[in-house]
């Protein structure tokens, strides 16, 4: 079920990014989405009644059930990666609103962008 | 040697330049240097297929594959990207401030080249794209800005498919490595919706970096509004590894029903990538869009999937690497000279500067095809077989082709273009020595490819042989030993 | 549990919708760092500790932060 | 020393003579004309050994093959014939390396062209010779570039229609070499046969210039160098009758298309490509009557004998195919001769266009003859070998009973006296302008070469047979009927024609004509711009020329014709407008658009392959 | 319109993902119902047993010596070591993309106010706690192998200290220590693995003791890198927040 709210996420993402006019409206589509890609990677790797995948004075041998920790690992990275292209996006926003004075999509594609 | 050289040495070179940067520019030279030796003879004599990071064995740990497909394009990007250097350093623009990102960019595409791991190819494929992302933003003007947002929009879109379809994939296959999923996919044993959804999303995203058609929209403008020298890597380099990658990873774990996608979508590629640059007016322009039809003409040739094939693929896609470098370097050349690259500007251009008429002559005819020249080759395999697809395929081809020669001898007689008694011999213009030197070998490559006898056609057929069987081997292997 | 985490998904989606039409930019950023708080707790419920800090750090800490210093200089910029 | 030898020599040739005319232009070009004489030479006399030889590694799986057949023999000796003459024939005009270099990469690539044994290499060959030949045309002259480009897009259609019909061959039989293809050919289905016949008709009619890809012809000759227009129309585009006679053996005709529809005893696909072939007569002949450059004017006139050539070749027969290869001959001979006269012309006068000229033949008598039988040779009027040719097509054409070819093939004959006629009147007869008072016949080493295909031309109108035996000779060896010659008279279905007989009445008419005139008294001399009379003044000088729009009448009932030029201009701007849609939508300025054309793609290809 | 349009597109988007979930049946692999996983399948039972290489008989916690990677936290383990390949990457996207901002803003040279005035209270009591946050930080990274979190967390624990610093003071910007930090943390991540590579035989292998599971000082370099990766982030962020504070500079 969380798979589906995280694919309900990645689908309002992919709508945010098609509907909005705003740079900065694009990026946190962006993140949205990303959350759902991540929620949905990490629920891949759920086992029902598994623990988290670290040994402890609790959960202390390894043949107790765990969850799946691959999933886990490849979503801390995907996770900071976000964070760079979040941060590089919205410096590149910041200096085109610098010399253009706008962040409408619309209006810096008509202007520049692809002419003759 | 062990590989991974290639991609440690960059990188510590870009973190000690990151908080020194009187030695950043020598730091870019050494490291492109090396990796250019390293990659020449450290790789080529390798007999090792599989090199393990960490020391584990190989689906569990990431391991880097070096094949015959790595050993032909390992020495040439790494060339090319010397070159580039050298010229980027010969500009003298801004030289300390962006070497880091190009170290970082050179680190990152070898690591495409040489990864077996699928999620370990997104994190390079994504240092790949931001280094991409920030060259791209080089140019002068806020134009350059606009095009490499436009680039991190459909860039980041087209990563957080590929990583949904990694998930989805490790989802049912339980591992990451290529050649595992290779034999599991071929062995039937994942269900038919998966492959394809994966298959679906892994195409796109690839298809982002590697200039497929629905997916290529940021092309034409990175390619003219960046800095020139930005141009050079993200037009020649850039191609050879993403196309690589995308031929990789889709003839390893790619659904049969996919590959007729990606022929279809190659075939429009080149259809509408010709048909766009047969009108452009400015050099560069034109340049871009046949950069996406040629790339285009090296994805189908992957969709089609036999050896024959994919030999013709990697035949065009080192073709345009080396041409375009060429061409493009020529653009910059006349925009140094004239300021502008349009057709006016370049009436007899050749004439005043016979060395930039004849290599530009070269690259053009290798790249429109014509005998004589490597690009003729590459493109005979192609039509050959292509006719393994339906017919309509060869016929789409050739009409892209005769458009694409047409459009090139109008280049080559705009260059030549007799300028009249009139402004009759003016001055000889001479162009800058590393253009002279980069001219000349890579002219002479091409000359010398496109004359030389069947023999030296092996390697890139032993290249395909081990991107169509050599990866689905491993992975066989590895699932027996488990 | 299941109810719980149905509730979350729930809240997260509208929240979603909601910071994308948020006409305020200063409003979905917001809408933004709550979601990735929410699923947080997901993450938690998942048994993915990890994960669930590292997000709540660096997702929802460094990423509103990031967020709000650009609308600043946005803001400087007058635009939005 | 075999055929590779001397191909591999002419491709190293060509860098060779770059770098010495670097050095010294006049030792390069004397290299290079002796190299093709020597060619020409070791063609026409060691051509013809049967062998045959296979070099590996175009790809994978295709050789080059080349073999020394009696039809390679003659198509080569016919075409470095016209290159070797050439070659001489362009030593004093004006030197470039550039241009050399290309030219000699003509010659190899023609070279291995007709030496070759399978249609890749053909094809390869023919491209090699077809791109310098791009790159020779934009050498000299202003306007070039805008004209060269219709001849590489057209080259471009034809070579790449060829190509698919190779690896179509390729893909279906296995091989693409003549002697097992025509092997193969029979078997399969209709549609194979269909679609290689017409993509290889299609470069056929690209590359000789006939009709409805002939629009590169004019802009190519009358941009080219006057010393390559020759070569050009005498030399590459015989490469199609080449290629065409090779059609005509691979696909038997009757055999292979026998059970499709026959007009008048004829497959209906041969029946169409002859039509083709009358038309370009036509069109050919009616525009080359509207010219008023001399280049064109003979450009066209190329195009209307490639008609005759496709024509006869195409309907197949004994008599047509031997008056076709015939024709292929006289027509290399004869325009060569004429461009070769006008380009001396033009390099004592530094002009094409007629009106600015007239009355040379006082100044330039030599070149005059030379012109004179090269136009009567093309209008094929006895003794000139012109004649025998259209006169052994027209036996074909009666025999078969075929109106409207034969209708085409006479209007082209009595049309060709009209445009022929035009510079010889315009350019050496008429009254002599003033400022060409101090021109002088053209050097003995450009008269040399014009003499000798004179010459040629007149013996073989004398003597046909000796011709006519040889290629007697090519159509016995692939089995295919022959047309029976005495020493001197030629027998064909209808009658028979005895060439020196009437050469001999002719001879003695010219005789007593000459008389006549000697006898004759003088016309009075006039200037030709005397305009005293008139008593007004000439703004427009060529009004006043004769010659100038001569056939304005004949001109008006063409005017409404459609023209083919515009064709391919039309085309390239639907490209254009094409292209610009497409980037409306693919290439749009805002990303939004090609992100969700990305997810609209996912999405209906997941639906559509699911 | 355009919302109407992009409401189908995503809706049909959804549609497609979701008809492969639940796909896991008993003749093809697919994907698991949600908690259904069976671990065996996966490559990741051998990361839990710490039996990629040797087999390993069960792992106590406290009790098993020598073990692979000895890192009591699988996702460390798996993260710093099985496939710290991955973790350099992202360590260089995250290098690299702080580079690109330092770029893109010009690395200003001066320094924008905040634009609430803030109680001496507030100062005060934030001096205090930023750098008690950069001592939770230091703590979470060093323990990285043992409890959750690592060094990204305490990475940007650290650049949460930082940024409680440069809120409440106006005058207030990054040593230009940090970068030097930045690079030699790269940098040291790099040699460890070629150490690894010279030591023994292969790039970023774990060539220290890896000591008993679940002490303080175990898992061999796990922990170095991992604070190397700390600081590092810590370094970075700090770094992308100060270019975000300031403004000026030479725009590219």
């Amino acid at each position: 079920m969380i798979q589906y709210f995280s694919m309900m996420l990645v689908a309002a993402g992919l709508y945010g990014l098609l509907s909005q006019k705003n740079l900065v409206k694009l990026i946190i589509s962006l993140n949205i989405a990303e959350i759902g890609v991540n929620l949905f990677i990490v629920s891949i790797g759920y086992v029902e009644g598994g623990a988290a995948p670290i040994l402890s004075s609790v959960s202390n041998n390894s043949s107790l059930l765990f969850v799946d920790p691959l999933p886990q690992a490849l979503v801390l990275t995907s996770i900071v990666i976000g964070v760079g292209v979040t941060a590089l996006a919205l410096s590149l926003i910041v200096s085109v609103s610098k010399s253009r004075g706008t962040i409408d999509i619309s209006e810096l594609s008509s202007g520049g962008g692809d002419r003759e | 040697m062990n590989p991974v050289w290639l991609i440690a040495i960059p990188l510590a070179l870009a973190f000690v330049s990151a908080f020194w940067r009187i030695v950043s520019g020598w730091a870019l030279i050494i490291a492109a240097f090396f990796n250019a030796f390293a990659g020449v003879f450290g790789v080529i004599f390798l007999t090792a297929t599989s090199f393990s990071i960490g020391g584990w064995k190989a689906p569990y740990g990431i391991n880097l594959l070096v094949n015959d497909a790595t050993k032909l394009l390992l020495p040439i990007s790494n060339i090319l990207f010397l070159f580039a250097v050298l010229s980027y350093l010969r500009k003298g623009e801004e030289t300390t401030k962006y070497s880091v990102v190009f170290l970082v960019a050179l680190a990152s595409l070898n690591g495409i080249l040489l990864t077996n791991d699928l999620f370990n190819l997104f994190v390079f494929l994504e240092i790949a794209g931001i280094s991409a992302y920030l060259l791209a933003s080089t140019g002068e003007g806020s134009d350059s800005k606009v095009a490499s947002f436009k680039y991190l929009m459909i860039g980041s879109v087209g990563s957080l498919l590929y990583l949904l379809g990694v998930a989805i994939l490790y989802g049912a296959a339980g591992t990451l490595n290529i050649s595992e999923l290779a034999a599991r996919v071929s062995s039937g044993q994942i269900s038919g919706d998966v492959t394809l959804v994966s298959s679906l999303l892994i195409v796109a995203g690839l298809g982002v970096e590697s200039k497929l058609l629905p997916f290529n929209g940021w092309v034409p403008d990175v390619l003219t509004k960046s800095s020139r020298v930005a141009t050079l890597v993200l037009a020649s380099v850039y191609p050879l590894a993403m196309v690589y990658a995308f031929s990789k990873v889709i003839l390893a774990v790619g659904d049969d029903r996919v590959l007729n996608l990606v022929v279809l979508l190659g075939i429009a590629t080149v259809l509408v990538g010709e048909v766009i640059a047969f009108g452009q007016k400015s050099l560069r322009r034109t340049l871009a869009y046949s950069s996406i039809a040629q790339s285009g003409l090296a994805i189908f040739l992957v969709g089609i999937g036999s050896v024959e094939a994919v030999t013709g693929s990697i035949m065009l896609l080192i073709n345009n690497a080396l041409s375009k470098f060429m061409l493009f370097s020529i653009d910059d050349q006349v925009i140094d000279e004239a300021g502008r690259d349009d057709r006016d500007t370049l009436y007899g251009y050749g004439r005043k500067s016979p060395i930039v008429g004849v290599t530009f002559v070269v690259s053009a005819l290798s790249i429109a095809g014509m005998p004589l020249f490597f690009g003729f080759r590459g493109k005979l395999n192609a039509i050959s077989a292509s006719f393994e697809a339906s017919l309509a395929v060869p016929v789409l081809i050739l009409i892209a082709a005769a458009i694409e020669v047409t459009y090139y001898f109008r280049w080559i007689f705009t260059f030549f273009k007799p300028v009249g008694t009139v402004q009759a011999p003016e001055k000889r213009i001479l162009p800058s020595v590393e253009f002279l030197a980069f001219g000349l070998v890579l002219s002479t490559v091409i000359v010398f490819l496109g004359v030389s006898s069947g023999e030296a056609f092996t390697m890139f057929e032993r290249a395909a042989d081990s991107l169509v069987n050599g990866v689905l081997a491993i992975g066989k292997a590895i699932l027996g030993g488990m | 549990m299941s109810v719980f985490s149905f509730i979350i998904g729930v809240v997260m989606v509208g929240l979603a919708i909601f910071a994308i039409e948020a006409k305020k930019l200063l409003n979905s950023v917001i809408m933004l760092s709550a979601m990735s708080l929410l699923s947080v707790i997901l993450f938690v419920i998942m048994e993915a500790p990890d994960v669930a800090i590292t997000e709540a750090s660096v997702g929802a800490g460094l990423t509103t932060a990031i967020f709000l210093l650009s609308l600043r200089k946005l803001k400087r910029a007058d635009v939005e | 020393m075999n055929i590779l030898f001397v191909l591999a020599a002419s491709l190293f040739a060509a860098p060779l003579f770059f770098l010495i005319s670097k050095w010294k232009k006049s030792v390069a070009y004397i290299a290079y004309a002796a190299f093709q004489v020597l060619v020409f030479l070791y063609v026409f006399f060691w051509g013809g050994t049967g062998a045959s030889y296979e070099v590996v590694g175009i790809t994978s799986k295709l050789n080059f093959n080349f073999s020394m057949n009696p039809v390679n023999w003659f198509f080569a000796s016919i075409v470095m014939l016209i290159i070797s003459t050439t070659a001489v024939f362009l030593l004093p005009l004006k030197k470039s390396p550039v241009k050399i270099f290309l030219l000699s990469l003509v010659t190899a690539g023609v070279l291995g062209a007709v030496f070759s044994a399978d249609f890749l290499t053909l094809m390869i060959f023919w491209e090699i010779s077809t791109w310098s030949s791009l790159l020779l045309i934009i050498q000299d002259k202003e306007k070039s570039t805008g004209e060269a480009i219709k001849y590489a897009a057209i080259a471009a259609i034809g070579s790449y229609s060829m190509l698919f019909a190779i690896f179509y061959m390729d893909s279906r039989l296995g091989t693409v070499e003549f002697s097992s293809v025509a092997l193969k050919i029979e078997s399969q289905p209709i549609g194979v046969q269909l679609t290689i016949f017409i993509a290889l008709a299609i470069m056929v009619l690209a590359k000789m210039g006939s009709f409805p890809l002939h629009t590169w012809l004019r802009g190519s000759h009358s941009s080219a160098p006057d010393e390559f227009s020759p070569i050009l129309s005498g030399g590459l585009t015989k490469l199609g009758g080449f290629l065409l006679f090779i059609m005509s053996i691979v696909f038997p005709s009757f055999k292979v298309f026998g059970n499709l529809p026959l007009l008048n005893g004829i497959p209906i696909v041969n029946y169409g490509l002859a039509l083709l072939g009358g038309i370009s007569i036509v069109v050919g002949t009616v525009m080359a009557i509207r010219m008023e450059d001399a280049k064109e004017l003979i450009a066209f006139s190329t195009v209307s004998n490639s008609g005759y050539i496709v024509l006869a070749l195409s309907i197949g027969g004994t008599y047509a195919t031997a008056g076709g290869m015939m024709h292929i001959l006289n027509h290399a001979m004869a325009s060569a001769a004429m461009f070769m006269a006008i380009a001396a012309v033009a390099y004592m006068t530094k002009t094409t266009r007629m009106h600015e000229m007239g009355g040379l033949i006082v100044k330039m008598p030599f070149t005059f003859a030379v012109y004179l039988v090269a136009i009567i040779s093309v209008a094929g009027i006895p003794p000139t070998s012109g004649f025998v040719s259209k006169w052994l097509i027209y036996q074909q054409l009666v025999q078969d009973g075929l109106p409207f070819l034969a209708f085409a093939a006479f209007f082209g004959s009595i049309g060709s006296f009209m445009y022929v006629f035009k510079p010889l009147a315009g350019i050496f007869l008429g009254q002599l302008k003033p400022e060409h008072e101090k021109v002088r016949e053209a050097p003995l080493i450009m008269l040399a070469p014009m003499a000798f295909l004179t010459l040629l031309t007149i013996f073989w109108g004398v003597f046909p047979s000796n011709a006519i035996r040889s290629i007697n000779r090519i159509t016995e060896s692939i089995g295919g009927g022959t047309v029976d010659v005495t020493f001197s008279r030629i027998v064909a279905l209808t009658g028979q024609w005895d060439s020196v007989l009437v050469t001999t009445v002719f001879v003695i008419g010219l005789a007593i004509s000459l008389l006549i005139f000697m006898r004759a008294k003088k016309a009075r001399h006039v200037d030709l711009l005397d305009n005293y009379t008139g008593g007004d003044f000439l703004y427009t000088a060529e009004l006043y020329h004769f010659s100038y729009r001569m056939y304005r009448p004949f001109d008006r009932l063409f005017e409404k014709w459609p023209s083919m030029e515009n064709w391919l201009s039309s085309t390239s701007e639907k490209i254009k407008e094409l292209g610009a849609l497409f980037r409306a939508v693919f290439f749009n300025r805002n990303p939004q658009v090609y992100i969700a054309l990305t997810v609209i793609v996912l999405v209906g290809a997941f639906w559509w392959l699911r | 319109m355009k919302r109407i349009l992009s409401v189908i597109i995503a809706l049909l988007f959804f549609f497609m993902i979701v008809t492969v979930l639940n796909s896991d049946s008993s003749d093809s692999m697919g994907i698991p119902r949600y908690g259904e996983v069976k671990l065996s399948e996966r490559v990741s039972a051998k990361y839990i047993e710490k039996s990629v290489n040797e087999n390993q008989d069960e792992i106590r916690f406290g009790v098993t010596a020598d073990a692979e990677t000895g890192s009591a936290n699988m996702v460390t383990s798996i993260v710093v070591n099985y496939r710290s390949f991955d973790t350099l990457g992202e360590v260089t996207v995250l290098f690299i993309s702080a580079t690109g901002v330092g770029l893109l803003l010009g690395g200003g040279r001066k320094r924008i106010g905040s634009v609430i005035s803030v109680s001496p209270v507030v100062k005060t009591a934030s001096r205090v706690i930023a750098p008690m946050l950069m001592v939770l930080g230091i703590y979470i990274f060093v323990h990285g192998h043992l409890t959750p979190g690592g060094g990204f967390p305490g990475g940007a624990i650290m650049a949460a200290g930082f940024l409680l610093l440069v809120a409440v003071d106006d005058e207030k910007r990054a040593y230009k220590g940090l970068k030097i930090l930045e690079g030699t943390m790269g940098l040291l991540y790099v040699f460890i693995g070629i150490a690894g590579l010279l030591i023994s035989g292969s790039f970023l292998e774990n060539f220290l003791p890896t000591g008993v599971v679940g002490e303080l000082f175990s898992a061999g370099i796990i922990p170095v890198v991992y604070s190397v990766i700390g600081l590092k982030v810590g370094a970075e962020l700090s770094g992308i927040v100060d270019d975000f504070i300031s403004e000026g500079g030479d725009e590219i």
